[in-house]
């Protein structure tokens, strides 16, 4: 596609939780938590409050449509604050300051005073209904020349377990929310930006890592679109292709409604009680329905099935918005006869709705209430159809696809969060703050003054054990024995079902001084560390591989072992010292470096030939 | 606030030299609050800031009046500052106490189907601030309610005090219709406020067979159902969790269920119409509380010189230091009534044990017997008001008015 | 007592025209107290009585020392004045406290098979009439104890004031082995008496591998298990009953089976040996409490004028009423430290959320977090007595020192 | 028996619960519950608590041998005084003051202030461990001549339910205890008293009434012998009975004590462990015991087992004893072989233990240290056996003879209750206080001023309904109506099944006054009172009775029936009357007099012949 002809923008806001000793406001443990160790359970219902329209915003009305309550789970890592029982605590200073770190890598302006705002979030989410979120700093760049508008501190949200239960060890980690304009206009530059930022993060080396504690929200609009927002793209690699995907979408919406306007569609006014028509169905989803209601859309015969992503049809935008009444989706006739419903009730149904062949048929099955919510749900978005692309805040889905979520909140509902105070950022503090070093820079150096190779050193900056190398360089080891313990003996260890969590850093260095120390062989590692994520003492297990070979030893070893074999030896010479090699090495390996037997046998063999 | 702006307004101001332009909310501590077009309040030198546009017209309120069944029970409802119902001005983000019947009703759609309702604003305080003579305006505004024909009265009310203005109309008031105080621990301008739940359930209680002065709220974390507590034996018992209010020396009176709104009363509460409505609002405001500890200088005592009555709230069964009975006893002599109840807060006073005890009694200390002591001094207060035979005093004092003495401790802890 | 007759004098006397005879006990209000042979006593008029025979000798005490074992660990018993012992003389009917180690091991045989005893007796008063200088002398005692050897200490102690002075002693002393505070709620002249079974989970407690000050009491109303409270979180939560003492903000440290003994401490305790022992034996007695209530005048917080420090139960969340923020600044300005709390008991002040907790703030008071407020008081003492500059009392008084705060609101109501 | 001879002396003391509205130190009401109405339960341990003497009294030690917990049972009705969790109120004044009432009766003198005291009791049966009394008056005199010593005021103990689980209703209900001297020389003497005594209790009207409300306990003694007081005796008609029987006790105790002297016997003091003689016993109580043992009684053989009274022997006697320690008893070689024990295996016993033929043997069997304690307490009541009777407190088995509970109380185990101020009586108050009228005095009143025949009158005055009865005579209803409707025909419902009990007594007065009024003839009483019983209003059941026969129709009917049988009727003339009688009635039966039909049958049948 030529994203410049198709008016592509793109911007995203990347929220990446903060590896804090403490939540953003309140003094518990940023830890995450097994769902089966919860110590507690309550339940909340949530409450839209009145705007200053007299009127429930609709975003939060939506939410409310199928009224829940909601479940947490407490955990002995939580607190009276995740309960929303106690006022929040001050800001976190550390989570300040990271964020002002960030600040200071993007060139940005701190805010003078930063204010705690309240947003409305009532998806159950978080248990006061809203997020605390503050503006810490603006008008920041990016190397490629885009803008980053904002950096936010703001909380997690709590975790959902399933359904409408929420696991609260998540919420109130402290979360950076960097926002850059939408200053991207093809897909392949809203990914690079988002590496770029990714790797920024990092760098700090107080972010959390793992699947889930970074999310990319990402707005993609074309220029006869809508501003559409993706939530949580979690995989950096699908970022290119959600772009992609929202632009194909928007322009086939485009063309819908086209061929709509064409065709004068218009959608049906009248909702009809059609469940005595499916008296006798053999629909499984239709027989248990206590009510089944249709009605007519004008005009849309075909197009409710086009497909306007992979796997995904007007059909299923229509679909979304019924499912916020608590129901499953719909029947269209686009997709009829199926899923048990005859060609006969088909028929029948477009007789008694008077439908034509041109028209489509949307059928919603469920309680009374819910139907008629369905219904309702389903006419609003046929009726969208006919203006072209709604603004939505819509979720991925696998593949990289999207489904409908929520309205684009209309104003942001933001309001003060009178129970924390403002925190100044005197220019003091501001020139107190240091940027780290960013990884791509770390790399470089780690190429040129370690003598890592490029990919290693790559693979070394972007590693959680980052510090552990650093610790090790500092404590003399060989950064390339570091680098490949930490890298590639530990992660093959954890591939071989050793329980590699276990080791402390310090246990790892203990071992590595000990091969640097010459106490043990490399060779000796895999074993030694398996020994001691056993629960074997890291002395111990050192021990029992070191001094079993003195030098003498290997040489007493290797004259045997020569002497016993001296008819082979004397005849194929120095081929012999791989043939032999292995038999050494039988009696020598985790005791001896390779190399140094290698070299004890050259030196007898050449001395017996 | 600043001289230069008002609320609203639309100003340009830089922050670090970066320019922004947003709305004039305030300004605090030497600086100025300004809402950025993203909704976000920053705070900026006030120096920096020009008037970019003066405030526009406020988006007025449509009148839109919510329609009352008339076929329902009328519920008064009372306000004295705590807030059932709040609006947020998302434009300026500033949140307002809101008062009316049509603003609750808004705020707490559910009330709607359980009565009608007259609201009337008594004060806007926080309920730190309550006095005495607040409670009398409050006692003669629930009187004058229920003989215009209320069948049930709210009371919306701080909860920091919340009990000590209960149990004090408690005492003033006879009433045949349940009086409900209610309040939220958790702000109106949340969706997880209390306020619906408590506001809900305490209608539902203020329509039911109740014929006393109870306070509703929140019974556990979970908004599963609220307690009817008695208004003299009820303490808020937690800073902020939903489920502060206690009831002290005996069960709640009873519990709502929310959201069915089910309500089911103890054999101990009152039942509607068995009392006539009468007005006993005089109180006497010259009486104290005092929570003795040990080390208590006896000259602490004398702040209280002058005063008619003076509640202690002594240690254990009811003591306080050898030291401080003489100050004690001096009080007596100048004509106070001086009441014994303990900081245990559960259980009963009982000064003949102990020697400091039967000190106190021979220098004519009232036995508090199970009272609480918050419940004690409105009580005094009350009965000061009404009388000043010392013996007399003392009969009423140690007497079950309105369900705040005990005559048996049949209750666990 | 009469001029005429001693306790044990055989008299003679008229009750109404009744001629009796029985052993003198008293004369009391105005009667003479005489107990007949069957037991009973009765109230004669003393102008009846006439002698018979002067007291016998009374039956000495026979000097039966019990045998401890030498093998049990060796622990120190500091009585302040609590009855754990008490013995009764059925001739005249009177009751004594007993406060030796044989005297205590012989009302309570138990105890010799948990270790062997010092004993040493303190002073001998009710405990509402404990100052801050007998809490200093009890620290020093405490600390003496622990530094000739003893493996745990316990203090037997009213009930009334406990809390106080097992808070008292947690600041003053950094122990290496248990401190445990000891009482009882039935007095120990009854066979029902707490006495035996408190006494014992207390001396088990002393043993076990404990490392803080702590109270341990009943925890429910049978005769099953105690309660080990850490001595900053612990409160007396009901006039009479055993399990008056009750954590709060925590569970309770630990717990001790009964009559197993078995000792049970949570994670949350200081273990033995997590300290080293030091004493720090200074008080600033210049320290109050006051309980806020609503409409208090603002002179009441005058009587602590010249104080160095008070701590102020306030209302809800922490405040008072904007009328008495004057005053409270006023202290502050003559150079007070005054902390508050709340009368809530359980929850965190914060005075962020409402305009007099923010006034109270600006006027310089200091939050008290979750103390309760007879914590924080003995804490203000403390941090007064080693510590003048008021940024460092500050510090001290918002740091947890000894479990008094907590930083972290984890536990239920 | 000729009492005198042997020097029979007698006194009893009767306690009885007072009808008073609250408890005696506690405001909780005095009404006994069905356990199984229990709100709740708790447990604890009593101990004794050291005299004075450095001790523990021995009878207290007795209790706590085998340690028990006692668990209690709460009610509705019961508070935090009974379960020893607050301090004691003020003594009630009502009960205070029907002491003084019968202190006035027996022309006593009142203390001139009441102290309450403490009295130490240790068998779970006061949850303080003690029982609170009080001293009211001493001296007054009965019509026999002989001496009431003192009246107290006590609070009654713990229903015990069943082991140690103890029912709290009963606790703190009023008692007083009326002491007599030992003024009784022959059993007929005691019960003549004790009926005295219950019959002036019952005149103040405030005395509950039914089984286990009134308690005699009787000290017995005769002149070689020793004082033994027997407990709960709750049946008057067993009073003269118990004291023969004890007197016979006594006696052959005597009689087995001279015996002993002349055989110079004496009690073995080794106690030897046989379990090993008992490996293969067939013995089921001896099979299932980890411990046996034995010890010899010196020339005992034969007396053992001799009979002290019905069904009891001395062998029983020192079983008591021994059921101290937690066991069942003891088997003794008088009663063997029996039980499972074989003569063979007596007489390996006998071998082993040296145990010549005029010797006995005593077995206890069960734990190590309760066979121990046994044995001990066994061979201590057979020692007492050369003595002869032992100080002993007594309880009273069915048929009236008794078996050990526990040593005499030493000296009174009595300190002051601190917790209750003492209580003054003034002159003034005793001046006020009334004797009321005794029943004896009011029986006669009836028999005079009533008309009631003396058997009834007797009836009346001893009934529960006697308040009843008053009411019924003071508003106008003739007392013999009364006293047949209350005392005859309530008793028959009941007997019938009706609910007589629910019948309130304004509902009686209402029939009754009914029938007084004509309304209603007497017959429809008990169908009037049945239908009450069974919920219906009064004015209802007495309206289905009442106008159905106005005299009127009553004239009609009989006329019907006359004319009917007018044949029949001019042959037998006035004879007619008894059989037309039954017709009439078979249509009027509580509906109208029997008289009243009976005159009108007689007047029509005049009529017409």
């Amino acid at each position: 596609m030529d994203y410049k002809a198709l008016g592509l923008k793109a911007g995203i806001e990347i929220h990446q939780q903060l590896d804090t000793e403490e939540k953003l406001f309140c003094r518990c443990p940023t830890t995450l938590r097994k769902t089966g160790e919860h110590a507690g359970e309550f339940f909340r219902y949530l409450h839209a409050t009145v705007s200053e329209m007299g009127e429930i915003d609709r975003a939060a009305a939506e939410e409310m449509m199928d009224r829940r309550q909601f479940h947490y789970l407490t955990y002995d890592t939580t607190c009276l604050v995740e309960n929303d029982e106690e006022p929040p605590a001050p800001m976190n200073r550390e989570a300040l300051e990271i964020a002002l770190a960030l600040a200071k890598i993007f060139a940005m302006h701190p805010v003078e005073q930063v204010h705690t705002m309240r947003k409305l979030v009532i998806d159950g989410s978080n248990t006061s209904g809203f997020q605390r979120t503050a503006l810490v700093a603006m008008g920041g760049i990016l190397p490629n020349g885009g803008v980053v508008e904002t950096i936010c501190l703001e909380e997690e949200a709590a975790q959902r377990v399933e359904g409408s239960t929420f696991s609260l060890d998540r919420l109130g980690i402290p979360l950076v929310e960097i926002t850059t304009s939408p200053c991207m206009f093809t897909p392949e530059d809203v990914q690079q930006t988002a590496e770029y930022i990714g790797m920024v993060l990092r760098s700090t080396g107080k972010v959390k890592r793992g699947l889930g504690t970074i999310r990319q929200d990402i707005n993609v609009s074309i220029a006869a679109g809508a501003r559409v927002e993706i939530k949580g793209v979690q995989e950096l690699d699908l970022i290119a292709e959600v772009v992609r995907r929202e632009a194909q979408r928007q322009t086939t919406l485009l063309a819908i409604r086209d061929e709509l306007r064409a065709r004068r569609a218009s959608v049906g006014e009248e909702v009809r009680d059609v469940t005595p028509l499916f008296a006798g169905t053999e629909s499984s989803i239709l027989k248990k329905a206590k009510v089944i209601r249709a009605f007519v859309l004008h005009g849309f015969a075909g197009l409710v099935g086009r497909e306007i992503q992979p796997g995904r049809r007007l059909g299923s935008e229509i679909s979304d918005y019924v499912k916020k009444c608590g129901l499953g989706g719909i029947f269209h006739s686009d997709e009829l006869p199926a899923y048990g419903v005859t060609a006969e009730e088909v028929a029948r149904l477009r007789e008694h709705l008077g439908a034509a062949d041109e028209d489509a048929i949307v059928i919603v099955s469920g309680s009374k209430e819910k139907t008629a919510c369905g219904a309702r749900q389903a006419q609003h978005r046929a009726r969208r159809a006919l203006e072209g692309v709604p603004e939505e805040t819509r979720k991925m889905l696998e593949e990289g696809s999207t489904s409908y979520m929520r309205p684009l909140p209309g104003a942001a509902r933001m309001y003060p969060e009178t129970d924390v105070f403002p925190v100044a950022i005197p220019d003091g503090l501001w020139e107190e703050i240091r940027a780290p070093e960013l990884l791509c820079d770390l790399a470089r150096r780690f190429e040129n003054d370690l003598g890592l190779d490029a990919a290693l050193a790559r693979q070394v900056v972007s590693s959680e054990s980052l510090p552990l190398f650093r610790a090790a360089v500092d404590a003399g080891i060989r950064p390339n024995l570091a680098a490949r313990t930490i890298l590639g003996t530990l992660k093959e260890l954890g591939r071989d079902g050793v329980a590699v969590s276990r080791l402390a850093p310090a246990e790892i260095l203990a071992v590595l001084r000990a091969v640097e120390d010459g106490t043990v062989a490399k060779e000796a590692i895999p074993e030694i560390l398996s020994a001691v994520a056993a629960g074997t003492a890291v002395a111990e297990a050192v021990g029992a591989h070191a001094g079993g070979m003195s030098d003498g030893d290997l040489a007493t070893l290797v004259q045997a072992i020569v002497a016993d074999r001296i008819d082979f030896v004397r005849e194929k010479g120095m081929r012999a010292l791989g043939p032999l090699m292995g038999l050494v090495m039988a009696e020598a390996r985790g005791k001896v470096d390779g190399r140094k037997v290698s070299e004890a046998l050259r030196q007898e063999i050449s001395r017996v030939i | 606030m600043s001289d230069t702006f008002t609320t609203g307004d639309i100003v340009a101001a830089s922050c670090r030299g970066q320019p922004v332009e947003g709305i004039y909310i305030t300004d605090r501590d030497g600086m100025a609050v300004v809402k950025l077009g993203s909704g976000y309040n920053i705070g900026v030198d006030p120096a920096t800031c020009t008037l970019v546009a003066k405030s526009g017209e406020t988006a007025v309120q449509p009148p839109l009046t919510v329609e009352q069944d008339e076929s329902l029970p009328e519920l008064a409802i009372i306000s004295t500052g705590g807030t059932i119902a709040s609006k947020i001005d998302y434009r300026t983000g500033a949140v307002t106490s809101q008062f009316t019947a049509d603003d609750i009703l808004r705020a707490i759609p559910g009330l709607s189907s359980i009565g009608r309702y007259r609201a009337g604003v008594l004060a806007t305080i926080l309920s730190e601030n309550m006095t005495p003579s607040i409670w009398q305006d409050l006692a003669r505004a629930i009187h004058a309610a229920i003989r215009d024909g209320a069948a049930g009265v709210l009371v919306t009310h701080g909860t920091d005090t919340m009990a000590y203005s209960a149990s004090a109309v408690s005492y003033m008031l006879d009433t045949p219709v349940p009086v409900v105080f209610v309040g939220s621990q958790r702000s109106a301008d949340r969706p997880s406020s209390d306020n619906v739940m408590n506001g809900m359930c305490a209608a539902a209680a203020a329509g039911a067979d109740l014929g006393e002065i109870a306070v509703t709220m929140h019974a556990t974390t979970n908004d599963d159902f609220c307690a009817v507590h008695r208004a003299t034996r009820v303490r808020k018992m937690h800073t902020s969790r939903r489920d502060a209010f206690q009831s002290h020396g005996m069960a709640p009176i009873g519990r709502v269920d929310f959201p069915s709104l089910a309500v089911h009363l103890t054999d101990d509460a009152v039942r509607r119409g068995a009392c006539t409505l009468a007005l006993h609002d005089r109180l006497e405001e010259r009486c104290g509380l005092l929570y003795f500890y040990p080390g208590m200088a006896p000259e602490i005592l004398r702040a209280y010189e002058g005063y008619r009555g003076l509640v202690i709230a002594g240690t254990g069964l009811g003591h306080v230091s050898t030291g401080c009975i003489r100050a004690v006893r001096d009080l007596i002599d100048a004509g106070a009534a001086v009441v014994m109840t303990s900081q245990c807060l559960h259980g009963r006073v009982c000064d003949r044990v102990y020697d400091t005890g039967r000190d106190l009694l021979s220098a004519g200390v009232i036995e508090g017997e199970d009272m609480l002591p918050e419940a004690a001094l409105t009580k005094l207060m009350w009965v000061l008001g009404n009388e000043s035979d010392p013996e007399r005093v003392q009969r009423l004092m140690t007497a079950d008015l309105k369900g705040e003495i005990r005559r048996r401790s049949d209750h666990g802890l």
